[in-house]
Formats: C-alpha cells, structure tokens, sequence
C-alpha cells in the first residue's frame, strides 16, 4: 500500500460522505439510494480488507497512524502561571486515528455485518433514502469508535450511532417502536454521560503533559490515548504534573467503575441490560444486526482500551468481579432465553449470554482469554447478525415471530430455515463454527486462574443447546401451517448476505487463525503490565 | 478625597454602543408615532437592526481599540466616572453577544409576527433597543448604582414586550407575573446591595471590594445577609430552581421573539451582572473572606445543581413548547451558573471562556429553536409540542435545522451545546467538583428525553397529509445561521475560543478599575 | 450606632411587610404597593448607611434617588400592565390570574 | 515396513466432506447422482481405511502423525493434526465399512424420499466427522469431531422434522449428549491446565499419565478421568444419560443403524480406550466405569425385555452391549471393549439395517403388528437370525467371542461384575428370541393386506445383510482364548493364552443358550395363541416398571426440566420487577421531580412566591447552620 494513503480517515469517512449524497438525492428515488448506500458501505468494506491484507501484526498499526490537531483550547493562563514560566496552556482534542489488533478484527466486523446489514434491508419500503443515509451515519460512527485514538474523538464516534439509531429504531421500527427507542436514547445517554465524565478525569490526570520548550514550558491536557498510555508506563509523570490531579488510588477505582458502568450498558452487563430487549424486540431487523452484532461490541472495545489498558491494576483486582459478572450474564440470559415465547427475545437474552463470555474472558488476564473474548465478539457479532438476518426474511413472510404461532418452515422455506439452523448450530457452540473458538479460548484462559465460574461458563454452553433447539426447532421443525404453505423462499438479495455470513461463520470456525494472527501483539502492552504487577 | 468626575467627550466616544441604542430608540419611536398608519410597521424593525449593527459596529470598534492599546502595553481597560462604567474586554464581548443574539431575534419576527396579535407592532420593535442597552449597562458598569439601573431598563422595557400582544389575556398575565416576579427581585437584589454598600461605604465595585475585607472581619451577619438577598433576587431574576416558577408562564404569554429575547438576552445580562458583582468582589477574595467565598460558591453551585435537576425534570412532562423550552432554560441557567460556582485555583482560571462559550451556543439553540417554533406554531396555530408532528414533511429543512439546535441543547456531539458543557464540566473535574459534574451529566441524559420528544414529534408522527410549512426568508435565515453556528461551535470551537482568551484576561478585564 | 441599628431593623420590618403583602394580598393593585414598599424599605437603608454608616457618604443618597426614580418607572409600568389585564380579565385578583400553566 | 498409506489417512474424512460439501451446494440439481457420489465417497474412503489397516497388519508399523499449527495465541499453541495407530486403523476400516454399507443400503431405503440428497449430505457428513474424530491426534480435535457427529446425529433423527416425535427425539438426544459434552470440555479444559506445554494430543497424555506419574495429582487426575467418562456417558448412552438413544430411533432406519448402533455411540468406548492412560491413572474412575457400565447393561437388557417397537428393542440392546464395552474398559481390558466394539458394529447394524427392510416392507414398528415374516423375507429372516445368534453369544459366533473377552475380564476384576454381565447376556438372548419369534415366526398378527404384500428387499438392501452377516459370523476369530491376535495388535503386547477362563466360556454360553431357549419357551413354543394381550402377568408393577423404561424420563422432566423452567419463570418476573424495575423507579424518581415541579406550576403566582420564599429560608438556614 502507499504509505500516504489516509486509509483510515477513508473507511470512516466514506460512509459520511455517502450519507450526505444520498441527503442530495431525491426522495423518491429509493432504489437509487439502496444501491448508492451499498456501494458506499462495500467501499468502506473494501478498505478496511485492504487494510487487513496490508496489516502486518508483527509492525503493529504505527504506520497507519493518522493525526492531525484538531481542538486545542486555550485556558486561561493567570498570572500564577505565567510566572512559572508557561507559555501555552491548553486542553486539546485530535483528530487521531489508529489501528491495532484489537480494533481490526472490529473494523473488519463492522464493515461485513454492515454491508450485509444493507443487503438485508431489502425488506425496508418507507422512506429508504433517510433510513439509508442513517445507516451510513452510523458506520461512520462504529469504524471510527474502532478507529479513534483519542478519548474525545472516540466519544464523539460514539454518541454518533446514538442518533442514527434512534431514528432507525424510531422511524423503521415495530409497534413499540417509539418507546424501545426513547429506552434505548435514555440507557445509551445515561452511559455515554458516565463514559463522558471517566474520560475527563483521564484527561486531567493522566492526559496531562508538560513540555518543556525554548520559549518555555507548555501545559496540555489531552484525550490523546497514546499520551495517557506514555504516561502511565512513566513513573515520573505524577511528578510532572504539578498542580494537576493526582492519579491515585480512589480516583482510579472511580474512573474504572465508571468506565464498567458506562461501557456496561452497552455490551450489556447485568443488571444494565433493560434497554436492550426491547430495541432487539421493536427494531427492524437490519437494524439489530447492526446493533447485536456491532453497537454491543463497542461496549466490549471501550472496556478493553480504556478500562483494561488504561487501569491495568484495576482490572486485576476486579477480574473475580467481572468473572462473577460474567457467570451471571451467560446464567441469566441462558435461563432467561429458555422461556420467552418470541424469537427475538431469545436472541436478546441469547446475546446477554453471550456476552458473558466475553466478560470470562477479559477476566482471565491472560492473552488467551483476552483473545477469546475479542473472537467471540467478533463471533457473535457474526452470528447475530446472521439470526436477525432471517429474522428479517422470516418476519417479512409470515408477519409473527412468535414462536407458538411458527412451526414446519423447514418445508416451505429449507433455504431460509437451514441457514437458521446453522447460525442457531453457531450461537450454540458448535466446533467446526465459529462461536466455538471465542467460547473455547475464553474458558482456557480463565479456567487457569478461575475454575468454578469457568465451570458455570461452560454449564450456559448447555444452556445454549436447549433454548437454540427450543426454538429454532419451534420454527423450523414440525407440522407446517396451512396458512404457511405457499410461503416464497428468500430472494437472491437476502440470500447472498446469508450465505456470506454462513461462509464467514464457517471459515472463522475451522480456521480461527486468520482474526487470531491479527491479534497477536494486540493485548502485548496490557500483558507487559499485567506482568510487571504480578512480578513486582 | 471627594473628586468630581465629570462625563467627557471622549467618555461618550467610549459610550457610543448605548449612545446609539438610544438614539435609534427615540428616532424611531418618533417615526413610529408619525408614519400613518398603513406603512408597514415592519420598516421600524429594519430600523431597529440597523441601530443594533451600528452599536456592534462600535463595540468592535471598542475591542479593537483595547487590543491596540493592550499591544502597545497600556491597561486594557477604560474606565469612565470614576470606575461606575468600564469598557473591558469581559463588557464588550457580552455586549457583542445580546447585540447579535437580539438582531437574529429581530430577524426572525419579521415577518412572523402579526398585526392582528401585536397591533403595537412599531413599539415592539424599537422597545427592544432600550431593553438591549440596559443588557449592556449590566454588562459593563462598575458600580451598583448604573448596574441597578440598568437592570431596570431592561426590566422595565421587557416588562412591556412580554405584554405586547395586548389583546391576549395571557399575555397580560404575563406580563403581570413578571412585573410582580422582576419587582420583587430587583427589591431584593437592591435590598442586598444596600448591605453592601452599608457596610463597605461605597457603591463601587472596586471601593467594595478594598472594603469587603475589612467588613467581613467587623460585621460578618451583614455582609452575609448582602450576599444573601442578592443570591436570592438574582436567583429569581435567573430563573434558577426552585425561584423559576415564575418562567414558564411569562415565557408561554410573552410573544414567542419576546420569550427568546428574554431567555436569551435577559438571562444572559442578569449572569453579566452576577459575574460582575460577585467575581469583583467575593470570587478573588482571601484570608477573612476565603470562608465567605467557599460559602457563596456552594450557594450557587446548590442552585445550579436544583435548577439543572429541576428544569429537566420538569421539562420531561411538559406538552407546551414554550414552556418546556421555559424548564430547559432554567437547566441551562443552572449549568452556565457552574462556571462562577467553581474554584478558582492556578491551573483553572477559565471560569469566564466556559461561561461565555456556552452562552454563545445556548444563544444561537435557543433563539433558533425559538423561531423555528414561532414559525411552526404560526402554520399551525398552537405551541404544543403536537404542532411539530410531521415537520419532516412538510418543512424538511427546517426539520433538520430543528434536529441539530436540539441536538445541541441535549448536549450531543458535534454541536455547540455539546462542546460548552464539556468545557465546563472540565472546569468541575480539574476542580475536584465531581457531585456538580455528575449531576449535569445526569441531566444531560435524561434531557436527551425531554428534546428528543420534539425529533420524535418531527419525524415519527404523522403529518404528511398537512401543508407544508411556509417559512419567511428572515425567519429562514435565522434558523439556518443558528444551526449553523451551532455546528461551527462544535466542531471547530477553537477559534472562538483562542479569540476570547486573546481578548480576556481576569487581570485585566475584572479586576482593575 | 443605635440609630443605624433602629433603622435598619425599621428597613427590614417594612420590606418584610412588603414582601409578605405581595405574597398574600389578592388585589392585584396591593401587590404592586407591596412591591413599592420593599423598594421604599430599600432607600430607607441606603439612606440610613449614607448617615450612619460606617463609612458616611453621599453615594448612598444617590444610590437612592436613582431607585426612587427607577422604581416610579417599574410602578407606571406595572399599573399598565394590570390596566391591560383588567380590560381583558375584568379582575383584580391575582388568584384569578392562572389562566398560564394550566 | 515403511508407511505408504498412513500419512494419506487425512484423506479419509476429506472425501465424504467434498461429497458433503458438493451434495449442499447443489442439492435441487442432484436429485439421483446426488446419492451416488455419497458411495463412492464412502467407497473411497473404505478402500483408503482397509489399505491402511493392511498394511498395519504386516509388521508392527511405526504410529504416524502429521498436523499443523490451528490457533496460535502467545506462546500456546492448538495444533490440528492425525494419528494413526492400531486402534485408529481398526476404528477407521469399521466406521468407513459400515458408513459405506449404510449408504449403499440406504439407496433401496431411502429410494422415495424427496429429501435423499440431503439425507446423503447428512451421512457424508457424518462419516468425515466420524472419521476425525478417530483420527485426531489430540483431544481438542477429537472434541471437534465428537460435536460434529453429535449435530449429524440429531440432523438425522430429526430427518423427518415435520414429526413432533422426529423434533422432539432430536431436540433430546442433542441436549442430553451435550451433558456429556460438558464434561469432556471440561476436562480438556483440566489437561489444557495441568499438563506441561498444555499438550493435548495423546501422545504426550499417554507419556504424561503413563511414566510420569505424579506430574498431576491424583485428584486431579481422577476427575480428569471421571469427566473424560461423563462426556463417554453421554455419548455412549450409558446410565443416567441413556435417556435419548431408545428415543433416536425416531430417525431413518439405515441412520440407527450407522450412528446409534455401529459408530457414533461406541465413540465413547472409544475416547476411553484412547485416553485409557489417564484411566488406568486412577482406580477410582475405573470402578466407575465398570460399575456404571455393568449396571447399564442390566438395566437396558430388562428394559429391552417389554418394548413392542422393534427399533426400541434394538436401540436398548445396544445400550447394554455398550455397557458390556464399559464394563470391559472398567475391568482393565480396553482391548477386550474395542474388540466387542468391533464385533458388535457388524451385528447391531445388521440387525438394524433387518429391521429396516421389516419397516420398510410392513410400514410399522411395533412387534405386535409383525410375525411370520420369516417365510415372505427369507435373506433377511436368515441374515437376522445369524445377528440374533450373534448378539446372543452362542459359539462361535462373533458375539461370543468377544462377550467372552468382556465377561473374562469382569471376572477377574470381580465377581459382581461378572454376575452382572452373566445375567446380562442371559436376558439378552432372552428378547432377542422375542424379537426374532415376534418378527419372523408364527402368523402375521398386524394387517393381513399389508402383510401378504410384504416381500423380500431388493438387493441393494439385502447384499449389504449377506456382508455384516458373514463378518458377524466369522469376525470372532481375530480374538479367542486361544489366539489372541487382534488384543496383541492393539496394545502391541503379546497376551498370553488364558486357559483358565474355559469355566468363563463355559458360563456365557450357557447364559445365552438358556436365554434363547426362555425366549422360545415364553414367545414360541408356550405363547398363547390369541397374541399374549389377555394373559395376566406376574408382578404387573415390576411390568409396568420396565415397560415405562424405570420412570427415568419423567424423573428427569421433574428433575431438571420443570425446574429450570420453574427459574426461567421466576427469573423472568425478577428481571420484569427487579430490573426493569429499578430502572422505572430511577425513571419514576425523575418523574416525579418532574411532577412536583408541574404541581408548583399551577398558574398561581403567590404559590410561586411561596415556593421561593420558603426555599430562600432554607439557603438561608444552610448558610448560617455552616457558619454561624
């Protein structure tokens, strides 16, 4: 690749601009503006394959880094100052992009599930040029929450899916539609505030800088995630800081129990994951691929790059915690996920399940955990999108997606209802697919440090079996209905994302090493002081 | 010791921006009372933005002249009759701010407003002009005597644009309520300074502040009975929970410009003020009255805390428009107030940047929001938030322009709103004031609620079938400015900023003279 | 000082009367008197300062002048207003203007 | 000899994958062929297992292995790899012969389904699984292989899924084995931990458990062991996680006959055999796998004694003949297990895939509907009887040879066992005699119309009896008392001759010729002729007992299903109240702020003073309490 392609900016930008010509389009044109938000998002798509191809881990993502200043705010500097010799005291935000290997398995993620996001949406009739430039909005706002290097950035990324959402949710929605999307503003906004606040506290403790230069010495505090990681490895920036914030113990643990909380609701953790039923149940399907399968991974990504790496000590410390929190999720969503008579609801309670393992692993502290819970997101993220992409087609034809008025449709629609079963095969843990690598790599790292949540882990793996077979058997399996009889088996369009993400599922799952070469070195910085914690 | 200073020539070159307010006021309340009736009133309005683009003119003017003189090394700062009016840089930049925030108010009436509601259409336009001169006064006066007055002007002229749909009974209420709100406010705020002045023996905001010391240590009851009776009638004159009452009602009688004026320019002149006394006073103040500041910021900080709570709260049950743009007022009053609630220590001095830049953004998302409703509720004849349903289809524009003021009043990224709390709630963190940050950000998710009822309203209710939305070219250029430089705020707030910080520095703009 | 004191407290009983009559009268007219009062309680301690003080001065009496005169304005103002009102109420009671916020 | 073939043994299960692969791909246009590249698959891969079995045979070839890097995180390392050795080469030549009969057999079988193409994707699949799973180097591999066959298995038995019963049978057996699943996992989970380098293959277990004993505890080491069999009982269908073969059967005859009878089931005979390092680690898990295989056998031969469905009967037997293999393993013998493993894969197909062209003739399963079929279906009656012989021990037929290994090594371990499995093998000529009587003697009972039609089997279906049947036949004498080849083989040790267990000979036969004769005495000779239904029976609740199968399924229902339903119910109204609760009262909390300040908002202005005034006492208050 040439080096002075700005591939970054162009995978998160793209979709922007996408949006914004489909905004100069007119309304009526609809099939115009599901074509243009294909390409754009298949562009998108394209680059970050590029991108993958082009990613050597063993260089890590340095030469991708993409910076430019962006706000640099002065702040008033009194006389107090002055006469220490500052001559420049700001508080500055760049524009700064970066990839590792723990956001590029989450690009590529993105990038697929959301083509096939747009592929799938060929259900969607009323206003396509709005729910199409929305879609393109919010990949913009996914790519650069994996793409941004800096806490500002990032969470202006990620308060940008929040208002795309709300209106997919809002506009495009089942009946509920309004109220799931009001529920899923209020938790997301509630989370973002908590995110918003732990990260200002990173700034002005460990984002705080002060160079020495000729004219005299320059205060900065920066959301620039490189510096804070500068500064946490440097046993003198305490001393540097001056008058600034001391990063202290209590401090550490309030940031770090914000930072659970706020990326908490969106992966989510129990007990913060009201919200999320109901856009799984309300949303159009499209929609819930995109949010299953990528919004919760934010969540997952937020906690690894700042909770994790920023607050190493920690995360050590709360790993039982989260160990327990995790136990809990894949439990309750399992249970839960036994009982619900609506499809989508056991696909919501299926995904809090399966975050939990995600949890497991991040609480092994080990890279093999931490690279089980990366592959599991990136597994269900996968897997379901794939589930919501029938859903979608199966909504479509027979209007219910309750599970007592289903039944038989492997007769009248076998295409639909084996890629059913096999992302249901999927979601349950099946070797050979791909949920079993992420679940697999998980419980070995934690099984190392932590036996029994680890076996309470694997008992969900049970658990999985019985509410997938409950109900993709309900749908799949049994008599037919008359009134499902006549029922026409999917297009090509809904077809081809289908068979993409089965291949994906497929090929991930009988040879993990194509994500998990990418991750090595990824957690390499967290393990180093994971291990310098344990050593001294 | 008694000197005479007597107003100069030159004083009144450095009195031009209210000298020419008015001078325009008079001018076209004389044409209003001369031009027969049937020329449209409309041409006072012109009127009166020209008088206003001529005060800003010599604001700028004033600025500049200060920058040179600030270059050229001397003091940064003109100060008239014995220190009672002060041209800085903190006054000029205020005053900069009411006068354009008043003519994109003006802006907007035109051609919204109607004969038939306002038959004193003249007088409603050239009384914002007195109104906007008592904003500057407060802005810029050194001394409790023209401060107080220019409270009154402001007062006093506002009193009467929230009555101007004379026909209406509410708004006759309105402008009861606020008479009787504002009188009572004033009386305290006066009744406080009246303290002040007692027991410091001078009514000048320098001569106070030499004596403050001295008085706490001799009559510590009064000086905090003072600041007490000022807190409280500032905290009605701002609206700040649970003082607010009062707000919803005026601002739903008041003719939709005049409660955007009101919300705007009022409460932004009353903080003028508040920073004026209390920054010159108590805010620097140390050894015996280090315990009288901490006391009067927790005293604010504790309004800003009920009236950012409060008004979200409040704002979240409301169907009227007005009124809830009223109770989110009232939340923004609390958190433009966190700024002079904060320390000031060597590391956070930019208490007056973080206010004055979220002004700037609460100025353009509210009078843009305000005119994007007066046009709204004009095409349907009510303010409940149901006049929005559908507004995507039937004024698509004018819809998305709506979409990004209140994205920037919920406080989202990349608006202005956004970036103005996040300047401040940084000030609350480099201060250790955590409880006053979390607070506000609590708000701020569930105000995400209360605005996004009216997005709701646009995009998801039906509405298709109605007409679409004819909407003036004034009122147009308005709402379009305002989402513009509401977006300019927030994606590229350092200019502005790097501006004020050149201009305004504590030193020099609010504490000599 | 005593003399400072005994108007003060004179100062205060008479803005509290005000304050207390604008709270509770219902006549529309009363309350505007309430507020003149206040207002009048006000100039009482600023000239009572200006005398008595701690530090005599003339200020105080200006200060004075000015709020007499500002606060004439705000009363004229105020009785139009509630001339407006009548005409379209017919009332002047304050507990019938709740015709807002309902 | 040098190993020509062995390192091509990968192939094996690549060929039914391609067939698997091209058969989904192109399943609407493949509605003949489709089954035909199913078989030659099959037939390549059986021509591949036998050249490698050969040439194993010929000289005490060196094992080979061969594999690649799967998953490299850090420093750990999932390799994915094969091995072959004896006993892989043994398994391979067993499970490609009997995928490959299935599937020829299957084309009669399943000449008029519509579904054929996928039917024949579903073995395929199963075979490469199949395949795998034995040729794994390392556990992880051999888990991949044992899900794989598991989903196989339920594809199949849920192959005709519009019948709630097919639906249903799946659902459970895929559940049920996954229990064992979980403690397969679990325990690779154990070794990933303790065994140094985190190996997993089995080289390295068999280095580990056998030499360097004490590299992990003893504790471990057994519940490693007990784990590893808990994921063996479950597939294998040994007591308690029996519950779902006898409901398999709902599937396709010819798949009963592949999976739940030959192959798939014994593939926990067969990590056992290949772990048994780590069992022989720990005397604790042998016993349990004795006593647990014993008593399954027993327990599955009484069951097998009242079903009237003739798939059931033959599901049943091979639970118990599955615990004979168990019992074998838990008394120190593997090989005595993989040579009954051996065996009993020829008969039990053969006697399923007999009772498959029974079903297929007569439309039914139920015994009672059948009889005097032994004249119309004379292949398949003889081939049946040389199963029934087989399965019933009577010399020297295969059955007996290796039922004989099994009971000698239950004898030497302990006479309680040995009892069990005597009393066991009386029993399980005992209904088989009844299965045959039922089935091929006496008058048709069921419908007369459809009985005189019935007919022999075409010969797609019958040439793949005359196979197993002769190899039931004749298999046995790989392995007798008196020549033990096919033990030396395996373990690569010689065995001396065990002289002393002719009374052991002795003993088995008998219980199997007496089990035959009862069966002729109770269902031939002395059967009543109205059809046994209005006999009355001694002990009717020791009947009832056995026919409702011990109650097992019902006490798992009240067991684990109401219970897990019982907390999914109450979790869900915890989750409704609890948690959306907490958040509607944080949102009620702000409501009602909300509401209080709406209640202030009432339009009257001296309410609004009030509220002010009251709150400015309360500043005032705050700020003197603080300082004065």
């Amino acid at each position: 690749m040439p080096d002075n392609v700005p591939i970054l900016s162009f995978i998160v930008l793209i979709p922007l601009a996408g949006a914004l010509m489909l905004l100069l389009l007119p309304k009526d044109r609809g099939r115009l503006a599901r074509i243009s938000a294909i390409v754009f998002t298949g562009l998108s798509l394209l680059f970050a394959v590029w991108l993958y191809a082009d990613y050597q881990p063993a260089f890590g993502g340095a030469k991708y880094e993409e910076r430019a200043a962006w706000l640099s705010i002065p702040l008033n500097l009194e006389a107090g100052l002055r006469d220490q010799g500052v001559v420049s005291y700001r508080l500055a935000f760049d524009y700064h992009l970066g990839v590792d290997g723990i956001s590029l398995p989450l690009v590529l993620l993105t990038g697929a599930v959301s083509l096939m996001a747009a592929l799938g949406s060929v259900h969607i009739r009323k206003r396509r040029k709005a729910y199409y430039a929305l879609l393109l909005l919010l990949q913009t706002g996914m790519y650069g929450v994996f793409l941004a290097r800096d806490a500002g950035l990032f969470f202006i990324f990620f308060e940008l899916t929040l208002i795309p959402m709300f209106f997919l949710i809002g506009i495009w929605g089942d009946y509920g539609r309004e109220k799931a999307a009001n529920r899923f503003l209020v938790y997301n906004g509630l989370g973002s505030a908590v995110m918003l606040l732990a990260f200002l506290l990173l700034v002005a403790t460990l984002g705080f800088r002060a160079d020495e230069t000729a004219d005299g010495t320059i205060l900065t505090y920066s959301g620039n995630y490189d510096v804070m990681l500068a500064n946490l490895s440097d046993p003198n920036a305490a001393a540097n800081a001056g008058g600034a914030l001391s990063f202290t113990g209590g401090l550490k643990w309030s940031v770090f129990v914000l930072l659970l909380v706020a990326f908490g609701i969106k992966v989510p953790i129990f007990p913060l994951h009201a919200w999320m039923l109901r856009v799984h149940a309300e949303a159009p399907p499209p929609v819930v691929m995109i949010h299953a399968g990528v919004l919760l991974k934010m969540g997952v990504y937020g906690l690894i790059r700042f909770a994790g790496f920023l607050l190493p000590a920690q995360l050590e410390a709360a790993a039982p915690a989260i160990a327990a929190l995790g136990v809990i999720n894949v439990l309750y969503g399992a249970i839960l996920a036994c009982v619900q008579k609506e499809f989508k609801l056991v696909l919501a309670y299926s995904s809090i399940s399966h975050m939990g393992i995600v949890l497991l692993g991040l609480a092994s502290l080990s890279e093999i955990g931490f690279a089980g819970a990366l592959f599991q997101s990136v597994s269900h993220g996968l897997i379901s999108a794939l589930l919501f992409l029938v859903v979608g087609s199966l909504q479509e034809r027979t209007g219910t997606t309750r599970l007592t008025e289903l039944g038989g449709l492997a007769r009248s629609l076998p295409f639909t209802s084996g890629i059913l079963l096999t992302a249901g095969l999927a979601a349950l843990g099946l070797p050979g697919l791909s949920g079993f690598v992420g679940e697999l790599l998980a419980f070995l790292g934690l099984f190392a440090t932590m036996r029994w949540p680890t076996v309470l882990g694997v008992l969900g793996v049970l658990l999985a079996a019985v509410y997938v077979l409950r109900s993709v058997l309900a749908i799949a399996y049994g008599p037919l209905p008359a009134r499902f009889a006549g029922l026409k088996e999917a297009r090509f369009t809904e077809a081809l994302p289908m068979v993409a993400l089965t291949g994906l599922i497929v090929l991930l799952g009988v040879y993990p090493s194509l994500l998990t070469d990418l991750m090595e070195h990824g957690f390499a910085g967290l393990l180093r002081e994971l291990q310098t914690r344990a050593g001294g | 010791m008694i000197v005479f200073h007597t107003l100069t020539w030159s004083d009144a070159w450095y009195l031009a921006p209210e000298l020419a307010l008015v001078g325009f006021a008079l001018a076209l309340a004389v044409l209003d009372l001369m031009l027969p009736d049937r020329v449209n009133r409309d041409w006072i309005g012109w009127g009166t933005l020209l008088g206003l683009a001529v005060a800003a003119l010599f604001v700028s003017w004033h600025i500049c002249d200060l920058r040179r003189s600030e270059l050229a090394g001397e003091p940064a700062v003109r100060d008239l009759l014995y220190g009672s009016y002060l041209i800085d840089d903190f006054g000029n930049l205020l005053k900069l701010a009411f006068l354009g925030a008043t003519a994109l108010i003006v802006l907007a009436s035109l051609g919204t407003i109607r004969k038939d509601e306002i038959p004193i259409k003249g007088e409603f336009y050239y009384l914002v002009l007195p109104a906007v001169t008592g904003a500057m006064m407060m802005a810029s006066s050194g001394d409790l005597i023209t401060l107080f007055v220019g409270l009154e002007l402001l007062g006093v002229s506002s009193y009467a644009l929230v009555g101007a749909r004379k026909r209406s009974g509410l708004a006759g209420e309105a402008a009861f309520k606020y008479v009787v709100t504002g009188g009572t406010a004033s009386a305290f705020i006066l009744y406080g300074m009246s303290f002040l002045y007692g027991v410091t023996g001078s009514t000048g905001l320098a001569g106070i502040s030499r004596g403050l010391e001295q008085a706490v240590a001799d009559y510590r009851a009064l000086v905090y009975v003072a600041f007490f009776l000022m807190i409280v009638g500032f905290a009605l004159k701002l609206a700040l929970a649970p003082f607010h009452a009062w707000a919803p009602d005026v601002y739903e009688g008041a003719p939709t410009p005049v409660t955007s004026f009101l919300a705007v320019v009022a409460k932004g002149a009353a903080f003028a003020m508040l920073y004026r006394i209390f920054v010159r006073t108590v805010f620097l103040a140390d050894a015996e009255a280090a315990a009288l500041r901490e006391d009067v910021s927790l005293a604010l900080a504790a309004l800003a805390a009920a009236a950012i709570a409060v008004g979200t709260a409040g704002a979240l049950r409301q169907r009227n428009a007005k009124r809830l743009l009223a109770l989110s007022g009232v939340a923004n009053a609390g958190i433009l107030l966190v700024p002079l609630a904060l320390d000031t220590t060597i590391l956070h001095a930019s208490f007056f940047p973080e206010f004055l830049y979220y002004l700037l953004a609460y100025a353009f998302m509210n009078v843009g929001a305000f005119a994007v409703l007066t046009v709204v509720s004009r095409a349907s004849g009510k303010e409940e938030l149901s006049a929005f349903a559908g507004l995507y289809h039937r004024a698509p524009w004018t819809a998305g322009a709506m979409t990004v003021l209140l994205c920037s009043l919920a406080g989202l990224p990349v608006t202005g709103g956004f970036f103005g709390k996040l300047f401040i709630l940084f000030g609350t963190v480099q201060t250790k004031a955590y409880w006053l940050g979390a607070f506000m950000l609590a708000a701020t998710a569930v105000s995400y609620y209360v605005y996004f009822k009216i997005i709701r309203q646009m995009y998801m209710r039906a509405g298709a079938e109605e007409p679409a939305v004819r909407v003036p070219v004034p009122a147009g250029i308005v709402i379009w400015l305002c989402a513009a430089a509401t977006l300019a705020l927030g994606v590229l707030p350092r200019p502005v900023l790097d501006w004020i910080d050149g201009l305004f520095s504590i030193g020099a703009d609010m504490l000599t003279g | 000082m005593s003399m400072l004191a005994s108007y003060l407290t004179l100062a205060a009983v008479l803005f509290c009367i005000g304050l207390y009559g604008v709270l509770t009268k219902r006549n529309a007219v009363v309350v505007l008197l309430c507020i003149e009062l206040m207002l009048g309680a006000v100039n009482l301690n600023l000239i009572a300062f200006a005398k008595y003080g701690v530090v005599p001065s003339l200020a105080g009496q200006i200060f004075s002048l000015f709020a007499i005169t500002v606060a004439a304005a705000e009363a004229a103002v105020g009785i139009a207003v509630l001339i407006v009102l009548y005409r379209s109420r017919a009332t002047v009671n304050v507990d019938e203007y709740d015709r807002l916020g309902r | 000899m040098r190993t020509v073939f062995s390192q091509y043994a990968w192939l094996a299960p690549l060929f039914p994958l391609a067939a698997f692969v091209v058969l989904t791909e192109l399943n609407r246009s493949l509605k003949r062929t489709g089954a035909f590249i199913a078989i030659v698959a099959s037939l390549a891969s059986l021509a591949l297992s036998l050249l490698i079995a050969f040439e194993r045979i010929g000289t005490g070839a060196e094992d080979y292995s061969g594999g690649f890097a799967w998953l490299t995180i850090g420093s750990v390392t999932l390799s994915a790899g094969f091995e072959v050795t004896n006993l892989t080469a043994l398994m391979l030549v067993i499970v490609s012969l009997v995928a490959f009969l299935v599937n020829l057999y299957s084309l009669g079988y399943m000449r008029d389904d519509e579904r054929k193409s996928v039917f024949y994707a579903y073995l395929s699949l199963f075979a490469c699984s199949m395949l795998g799973l034995v040729l794994a180097d390392n556990l992880l591999l051999l888990y991949i292989g044992w899900e794989l066959v598991g989903v196989c298995s339920f594809l199949l038995i849920g192959f005709w899924f519009h019948k709630p019963e097919a639906r249903a049978a799946a659902k459970k057996a895929f559940i049920v084995t996954r229990v064992g699943d979980l403690g397969l996992l679990i325990a690779i989970l154990l070794l990933f931990r303790y065994m140094p380098g985190h190996a997993l293959d089995f080289v390295s277990l068999h280095n580990v458990f056998d030499s360097q004993a004490g590299v992990i505890s003893t504790s471990i080491t057994t519940a490693i062991a007990l784990l590893l069999f808990l994921g063996a009982v479950g597939k294998s269908g040994q007591f308690p996680l029996h519950v779902w073969l006898p409901d398999a059967m709902e599937g396709p005859t010819p798949v009963s006959a592949l999976i739940h009878a030959a192959t798939m089931v014994a593939a926990g005979v067969f990590l056992v055999a290949r772990t048994y390092d780590i069992f022989e680690a720990s005397a604790v898990a042998l016993d349990t796998v004795a006593y647990i295989g014993a008593f399954t056998a027993l327990l599955a031969a009484t069951a097998a004694l009242k079903q009237n469905d003739i798939k059931r009967v033959l599901a049943y037997s091979t639970v118990s003949q599955l615990g004979y293999m168990m019992l074998a393993l838990g008394s120190g013998s593997w090989t005595a297990a993989v040579f009954h493993l051996f065996t009993h894969a020829f008969f039990k197909a053969l006697l399923f895939l007999g009772a498959g062209n029974v079903i297929h003739a007569l439309h039914t399963q139920d015994l009672r509907q059948m009889g005097g079929l032994g004249r119309r279906m004379k292949t398949t009656a003889w081939t049946f009887g040389a199963g029934v012989l087989a399965l019933s021990g009577v010399p020297p037929l295969a059955g007996f040879w290796s039922k004989d290994a099994v009971l000698a090594a239950a004898f030497e371990r302990h006479p309680l066992l040995f009892a069990a499995g005597i009393v066991t093998a009386c029993f399980t000529a005992l209904y088989m005699a009844r299965l045959f009587i039922l089935a091929f003697w006496g008058r048709p009972r069921g419908d007369a119309a459809l009985a005189a039609r019935a007919k022999e089997a075409p010969a797609v279906m019958t040439a793949p009896l005359l196979v197993l049947a002769a190899l039931s036949v004749a298999a046995g004498f790989v392995q007798t008392p008196f020549g033990s080849w096919l033990g030396a083989w395996l373990s690569g040790e010689a065995i001396p001759e065990q002289a002393e267990s002719v009374p052991v000979m002795a003993a088995s036969a008998a219980a199997g010729l007496l089990g035959l004769y009862l069966g002729w005495l109770l269902y031939g000779k002395g059967a009543p002729k109205g059809g046994g239904a209005g006999q009355t029976r001694p002990w009717p609740w020791l009947v009832r007992l056995i026919e409702r199968e011990y109650y097992l399924n019902e006490a798992y229902g009240y067991l684990f299903v109401k219970p897990l339903q019982g907390l999914g119910r109450a979790l869900r109204l915890f989750d409704g109240a609890v948690v959306g609760g907490a958040g509607r009262l944080a949102a009620g909390a702000v409501q009602a702020l909300g509401r209080l300040n709406s209640r202030l908002l009432s339009g009257q202005l001296q309410t609004y003073g009030l509220a002010a005034v009251i709150a400015a006492v309360v500043l005032m208050l705050a700020i003197a309490g603080r300082r004065f």
